[in-house]
């Protein structure tokens, strides 16, 4: 009489109090130069009130000239970064080459949206140097949605930081033709500088950025790390 | 179809007329080709010795290991085919955790000697499947005490106060029954097995490494390798006995 | 909870206040004097009963005042019968017990009806007892209680009683915790007596407490 | 008796969330009375279905594992210092609010360079440790001579945990995990309830994120001794078993350091209760508290 | 405070402030029905007074606090000072605590000695005045971040007017609710300058 | 609910939800030492997850004697300690004696108590009177504690570890000026609703002293240069790049 089946076609399955979600905060933040890209974000993890640790990274190198940034839930945040990079070494052993941003972004994009209905929630930034070596930044919703940009903010701080890059940095559409530049004219330092002016922005007045801002910035030599102190409270 | 056997040797689905299942023992004729496993119950443990025959110079020692730990407290050594000696072994560290998980405790010497003769078993009847080509040598501790059970090829399993299994067996047996089973002690079986390993080995095979694993009082019960400071003279000890043996006949 | 002995009474109360997991107060007073003979334990919403004292205390003395044809002595304190007191917090309780969350003890001594304990739990019905447990660590020890009381208990007793009452609780009850407190109030007067953990008597499986230094 | 469920963070885990802190928190939860949601789960038992080993039965079956808590521990504690890593918690596990069992070994020592502390649901505890209990073993007959460290016990706590949320039918534990990583280095991370994780100089899983966090992030520096540790270890001890209403006073330190794992003999720590306002907070304010 | 779209922005200059406010009115949330609304009131030439929120509530408001301030002046002859309008804004926003208008109201002002003083309300009337900058709206976080950036102190009447104009642009350009153009008051010890700016049209 | 007519259905929300209020996220706390009280409180306000003040002011002034500090909503605070402060000015000019804290107290409690915790104050009130010192909490329901040592707000927790293991009896001004500012700063070091400055107000016998900002951490930890500070050509000139300003009209 009561087939298992029965009652799980009920709906009888309930749950206590909890979320399969939570929000761990923090900004991400990606600007692409004419010969380099910046990838950046706040180290800070916090729940609620809580700040769970002040170093936790949010950035990571997924292969040569990709690098991926995500705020919102950690653990899912890792599980997607740990799932992609198992891919790009698929990627590599099946193509005899490293993954570029490019076909990296479409990769990441197809993931988001194979768990559309149960979607990670982490709010992604794809930077890297494209084919031409130019940088190259992509930003996402939380099922894959995506859109190649010269600049982008996701996370906690977005909505602060998002103006100011409006105000210094918008540029054509990548999309518009006859096609022009869509890389931001800046240098490489004065972005440097301008991003670490927006976290110290978002850390005066968004609670869940704070601690240290650690930027990657790719060029043709490589990848290097900057950190900045921001507010600790 | 001419001779009389002939035909009834393709499966192990068909006897033959004077009942044998010759898949079957053919299986034993692999175990008998590699090489010797011998195993003692000693009154403070069990030990268990393997001839490895070692194929290649290039071979780094210690590797392809012929005694294996299977829980923390039980352990098999073969010989036979190395590869279905693995197949056997990871079989029996399944059954170790399945047993430890359902009743929350280590798995009786006993339970898991039938457990694997009826894995052994169920290579026997079917058409698809190939018999084992190893027997192995389980050494276990439980809750009344160090156990030594022999498991064959064809499913048969026996508690055994010592054994001997692979080529050169017959040799070997003669050897292990004229030890004082009842007396002799781990540390002691140790130099003993060395001995009937150097002393059965055939120089034919050139190169082999004597492979010894315990569970006894002295190494809290555990299955593992006979640390190399008892087991390096004990090798060492029947190295020279055997040259001097050779060097008489 | 409160108990009656011989010639008295005495009225005994851990001392957590929490919300949630969070200790709130780990030395709150849950034994709130009424007027001078009279006094209240006091547990569920702390605001509500922390006010509901305070009217009733209110309500108490201004009526001790108006019948009192000597005029009250400033040295004496306001002195009430014990059952008015428990009457007027019962009345309290039950009007308004769609809006309070108060379970409370009304216990004290007059000359009229000698000591007396009136338990008014949540819903704001009143019980004369012997002696009465409310609260949340209470389910843990009616077994105790019933099986350990005698009447006419002199004070040590009662005072000893009472203690172990409530160490019994806290050794169970999460919800119960800290110090002791007790009253004792007899035609005399009343005195109040403070039990620090450490000269608590010790529970199975417990360690004894240190003094931090 | 119908147990209460007891209050929850749904990242730090089990045991932590007072009410009437945290408003967002409380808004969340608001109209949920936690009595209304267990008897539910209550009454589904009483009308289900007869008993059964059946595993795939079982895999139809609603979940019958832990969609509630009920008995518990709380706080779980580490501190790194120079020599190694400090673990800590009380031995008290509680069932709802009733102080149910009050000598449970919270730490699990799982080789000689890791062990873990949990809080929250002890069977959910007890069957991680049955896992950790088949990963140790293989790594015992594999003989290899390496053993599991630290961090990857702890890589594979957030897959087990992550992978039991994600399959709505969480593991209702937030873990502490200290030893040794690969580089020889101390180690001491967290995993949550839903897979949430991290690794710090000191951590706290359930109430102590509150209350032992802020002690540890002001005394903590890079080379501390092991006596500072242990000292700074039962500060924050003190403070949690003051605040904290399903902490008792009987507390367990492990320490694991290169030499292996030691789990410590229950201890209590010494209070303080006789401040000249706790005798007689309510003098001078008669009618009023 | 998303009903009808507003965001405005006070700051302070070198003995001069600056009060800004978008020009969208719109209703049902995304139907834009006026795009010259200014949502500035001029309480006397040195003290201005921006309301974000519900319309009809900023319209009540405004008219009460007028009433208020014009009968101050009529019995004391002489005009409130910034400081003293904020608590009447205040305590007016608090009387209706459980039942409240449903506007942030943000106060600009020099007092009589020239002082810049500038402040922002919840809706209850909790005020948070501040020596740098105030913002209110519908979308708080993308002026705080621009502010924060582009705000520097002791700016000269034009610089102030710039980066508050520019401010107001930048910030409102990602919202959709507020906008399409805005209105700058700059008040200075000479008097009140209002500009009116340009800005997207979606 | 059709299509014509008034519908009040979301007005009545509004009513009910009050969400938007400002919150002070907030540590504040107090300690009782050899000679008074000593009151502390961050200056951080917020709304929601935005800083909505970086350098408010919860110490709030009750009577000569008498101090207040609070957590929750901010307009709520505000108007309940501005309340009794001024009923307590009248009492005073009453009776032409000083105010007792137990007088404030009941003051509190029972305007608490009356609004049934609709009004979010949760106080932390200190004073030096006849009887002595005394440290109350109150909470938004209208319950109270006497305490020798107490902390409220978001960040209470983390303000209670310090006062917890720091706390001694009879301790002097210093050491309980240091307390009180390490408790704060362990709110605001730990809790997100708490941050920037602490202030402090020492209430003894004979005088008060109110320390705003009495520990600043204020400091921004990058700024551009820009021709506004420093008035020379700059890295990046934030008025002149991005979207020109068009003034339309000007009058």
């Amino acid at each position: 009489m009561f087939d298992a089946r029965e009652d799980a076609l009920a709906g009888a399955r309930q749950h206590a109090n909890w979320s399969p979600y939570d929000n761990n905060g923090g900004t991400v933040l990606a600007v692409a130069g004419e010969s380099y890209v910046i990838c950046a974000g706040d180290t800070r993890m916090s729940s609620g009130y809580n700040i769970l640790t002040r170093k936790f990274e949010k950035i990571d190198k997924m292969s040569g000239k990709t690098l991926m940034a995500s705020a919102g839930f950690a653990a899912d945040a890792v599980t997607l970064k740990k799932t992609l990079k198992a891919r790009c070494k698929q990627y590599e052993f099946q193509n005899k080459r490293e993954i570029g941003c490019v076909a990296f972004a479409q990769m990441l994009s197809n993931t988001l949206y194979y768990r559309r209905f149960f979607p990670y929630y982490a709010f992604n930034i794809v930077a890297g140097l494209d084919a031409e070596g130019k940088g190259a930044v992509f930003t996402y919703d939380a099922v894959g949605s995506y859109e190649r940009t010269n600049y982008s903010c996701q996370g906690s701080g977005q909505a602060l930081i998002m103006p100011v890059l409006d105000n210094q940095l918008k540029t054509v559409s990548p999309l518009v033709l006859p096609a022009a530049s869509s890389a931001t004219p800046l240098s490489e330092q004065e972005a440097i500088d301008l991003i670490k002016d927006c976290f110290a922005t978002a850390a005066e007045r968004d609670i869940y950025t704070g601690d240290s801002v650690e930027l990657w910035i790719m060029n043709a030599e490589g990848v290097r790390k900057e950190e900045m102190a921001l507010r600790a409270d | 179809m001419s001779g009389i056997g002939s035909g009834y040797d393709l499966s192990t689905t068909t006897y033959s007329p004077d009942g044998r299942v010759f898949q079957v023992e053919y299986a034993g004729k692999a175990v008998d080709a590699g090489g010797l496993t011998v195993g003692v119950k000693c009154v403070d443990g069990v030990v268990i010795a393997c001839e490895k025959l070692v194929p290649s110079k290039l071979h780094k020692p210690g590797t392809n290991r012929r005694t294996r730990a299977v829980a923390r407290h039980a352990g098999v050594g073969g010989s036979g085919y190395t590869p279905d000696l693995a197949a056997v072994a990871d079989r029996a560290r399944a059954e170790c955790a399945n047993y430890k998980s359902f009743y929350g405790d280590a798995i009786p010497g006993k339970v898991l000697a039938e457990r694997m003769a009826h894995y052994y078993h169920l290579f026997t009847l079917y058409w698809s499947v190939r018999p084992f080509g190893c027997s192995t040598l389980l050494g276990c501790k439980d809750f009344d005490g160090y156990h030594l059970y022999l498991v064959e090829q064809n499913g048969e399993c026996a508690k055994m106060r010592g054994a001997c299994i692979g080529k050169g067996k017959n040799a070997a047996k003669t050897e292990v029954e004229k030890l004082k089973l009842n007396e002799i002690t781990c540390a002691e079986a140790v130099k003993e097995l060395a001995r009937i390993v150097y002393a059965t080995h055939d120089v034919k095979d050139k190169e082999f490494e004597c492979e010894m694993s315990w569970v006894c009082d002295a190494s809290d019960g555990e299955f593992v390798r006979v640390p190399e400071d008892i087991a390096e003279p004990a090798r060492e000890a029947a190295r020279v006995a055997a040259q001097g043996d050779a060097m008489e006949s | 909870m409160a108990v009656k002995y011989a010639d008295g009474v005495v009225l005994g109360a851990d001392s957590r206040t929490s919300t949630g997991t969070y200790v709130a107060n780990r030395a709150s007073d849950k034994i709130t004097p009424i007027c001078e003979n009279v006094w209240m334990c006091r547990s569920g919403s702390a605001a509500d009963t922390q006010n509901v004292a305070a009217y009733v205390s209110r309500l108490a003395q201004e009526h001790a005042v108006s019948v009192s044809s000597a005029g009250a002595d400033a040295d004496e304190g306001i002195k009430c019968d014990v059952k008015l007191v428990a009457n007027i917090t019962q009345k309290i309780a039950y009007q308004n017990k769609d809006r309070l969350q108060a379970g409370m003890i009304i216990a004290g001594y007059d000359r009229k009806l000698g000591p007396q304990v009136y338990g008014i739990p949540l819903g704001g019905a009143m019980m004369e007892n012997p002696f009465t447990v409310g609260g949340s660590g209470s389910a843990y020890i009616y077994g105790w209680c019933d099986d350990t009381f005698r009447e006419n208990m002199s004070k040590e007793e009662a005072q000893a009683w009472v203690k172990r009452a409530i160490s019994l609780a806290i050794a169970r009850d999460a919800s119960s915790g800290g110090v002791i407190r007790l009253v004792t109030i007899d035609a005399t007067g009343v005195s109040r007596q403070m039990i620090q953990p450490i000269e608590q008597p010790l529970c199975d499986e417990e360690l004894p407490a240190v003094k931090r230094s | 008796m119908i147990p209460r469920r007891t209050a929850h963070e749904r990242v730090i885990g089990p045991g932590v969330v007072p009410h009437g802190v945290d408003p967002e928190h409380d808004a969340l939860y608001r109209g949920r009375t936690a009595r209304g949601t267990v008897t539910d789960e209550v009454l589904r038992g009483v009308r289900g279905r007869p008993f059964t080993i059946d595993g795939k039965a079982r895999e139809k079956a609603p979940a019958t594992r832990t969609q509630t808590p009920y008995v518990t521990g709380t706080s779980a504690l580490g501190l790194k210092y120079a020599g190694g890593v400090l673990l800590a918690t009380d031995t008290l596990a509680c069932y709802g609010s009733t102080k149910r069992y009050k000598s449970v070994e919270r730490v699990k020592r799982v080789n000689d360079k890791c062990a873990i502390a949990f809080t929250g649901e002890l069977s959910d505890f007890a069957y991680v440790c049955d896992l950790l209990e088949e990963l140790t073993t293989e790594d015992f007959c594999e003989d290899d001579g390496t053993t599991r460290d630290a961090e990857e016990i702890y890589q594979y706590l957030t897959r087990v945990m992550y992978n039991r949320r994600s399959k709505f039918d969480p593991l209702w534990n937030s873990f502490v995990v200290a030893g040794y990583d690969a580089k020889g280095e101390a180690f001491c991370g967290t995993v949550g309830m839903i897979g949430t994780h991290y690794a710090d100089d000191h951590v706290a899983a359930g109430f102590g994120n509150h209350i032992a966090r802020p002690i540890f992030r002001e005394f903590y520096k890079p080379d501390l001794t092991e006596e500072e540790a242990v000292e700074i270890m039962k500060s924050a001890l003190y403070a949690c078993v003051m605040r904290d209403k399903q902490m008792m006073n009987k507390f367990q330190i492990a320490k694991v350091t290169k030499e292996g794992v030691s789990i410590g003999e229950p201890f209590a720590v010494p209070t303080e209760w006789g401040y000249e306002k706790f005798y007689n907070p309510t003098k001078f304010s008669p009618g009023g508290w | 405070m998303n009903q009808n779209g507003s965001a405005i922005i006070a700051m302070v200059g070198k003995d001069c402030v600056a009060i800004a406010s978008d020009l969208r009115l719109g209703i049902n949330q995304n139907q834009t029905t006026a795009v010259d609304y200014s949502k500035l009131h001029k309480i006397h030439d040195k003290l201005w007074l921006g309301l974000t929120g519900l319309i009809a509530d900023q319209l009540t408001l405004a008219q009460k606090l007028r009433f208020k301030h014009d009968m101050y002046e009529l019995r004391e002859n002489r005009v409130m000072s910034p400081k003293v309008f904020a608590s009447v804004v205040s305590t007016t926003l608090y009387e209706k605590r459980f039942q409240p208008y449903y506007t942030e109201p943000v106060v600009a002002g020099l007092d009589k000695d020239g002082k810049p003083y500038i402040t922002s309300m919840d809706l209850i009337g909790a005020d948070a005045s501040a020596d740098d900058f105030v913002v209110a709206g519908d979308n708080v976080e993308s002026l705080f971040g621009v502010c924060e950036s582009f705000y520097r102190k002791d700016l000269e009447p034009d610089e102030l007017f710039n980066v508050i104009g520019n401010c107001l642009n930048a910030g409102v350009n990602r919202d959709c609710l507020s906008g399409w153009g805005g209105i700058v008051t700059l008040i200075t010890k000479d008097g009140p300058i209002t500009r009116t700016l340009k800005n997207r049209m979606d | 609910m059709g299509d014509r007519g008034f519908n009040f259905s979301r007005k009545l929300n509004q009513s009910l939800d009050l969400g938007a209020a400002t919150k002070t996220g907030t540590t504040i706390c107090g300690v009782v030492f050899e000679a008074g009280v000593i009151l502390g409180a961050d200056t951080r306000s917020t709304n929601g997850e935005t800083v909505a003040d970086k350098d408010c002011e919860k110490i709030h002034y009750i009577a000569p004697n008498i101090y207040c500090c609070g957590a929750g909503t901010a307009a709520d605070t505000e108007s309940v300690t501005g309340l009794i402060s001024s009923n307590l000015l009248l009492h005073r000019k009453q009776t032409d004696r000083p105010s007792a804290v137990k007088s404030a107290l009941t003051l509190l409690k029972t305007t608490l108590f009356r609004h049934q915790g609709h009004i979010g104050a949760a106080l932390v009130l200190g004073g030096v009177d006849s009887d002595g010192s005394h440290l109350f909490t109150v909470y938004p329901h209208g319950s109270s504690d006497a305490l020798p040592y107490a902390a409220m707000g978001s960040g209470s927790l983390a303000a209670m570890a310090t006062l917890e293991t720091g706390y001694h009896e009879e301790m002097s001004l210093d050491a309980a000026k240091n307390l009180v500012t390490r408790a704060i700063l362990s709110g605001v070091m730990n809790d997100l609703g708490s941050g920037s400055n602490v202030d402090l107000c020492v209430i003894t016998r004979d005088s008060v002293q109110y320390l705003r900002n009495d520990t600043s951490n204020m400091h921004r930890t990058f700024r551009i240069s820009s021709k506004f500070d420093d008035r020379q050509e700059a890295v990046i000139d934030y008025s002149h790049c991005g979207t020109a300003t068009r003034v339309l009209h000007a009058n």
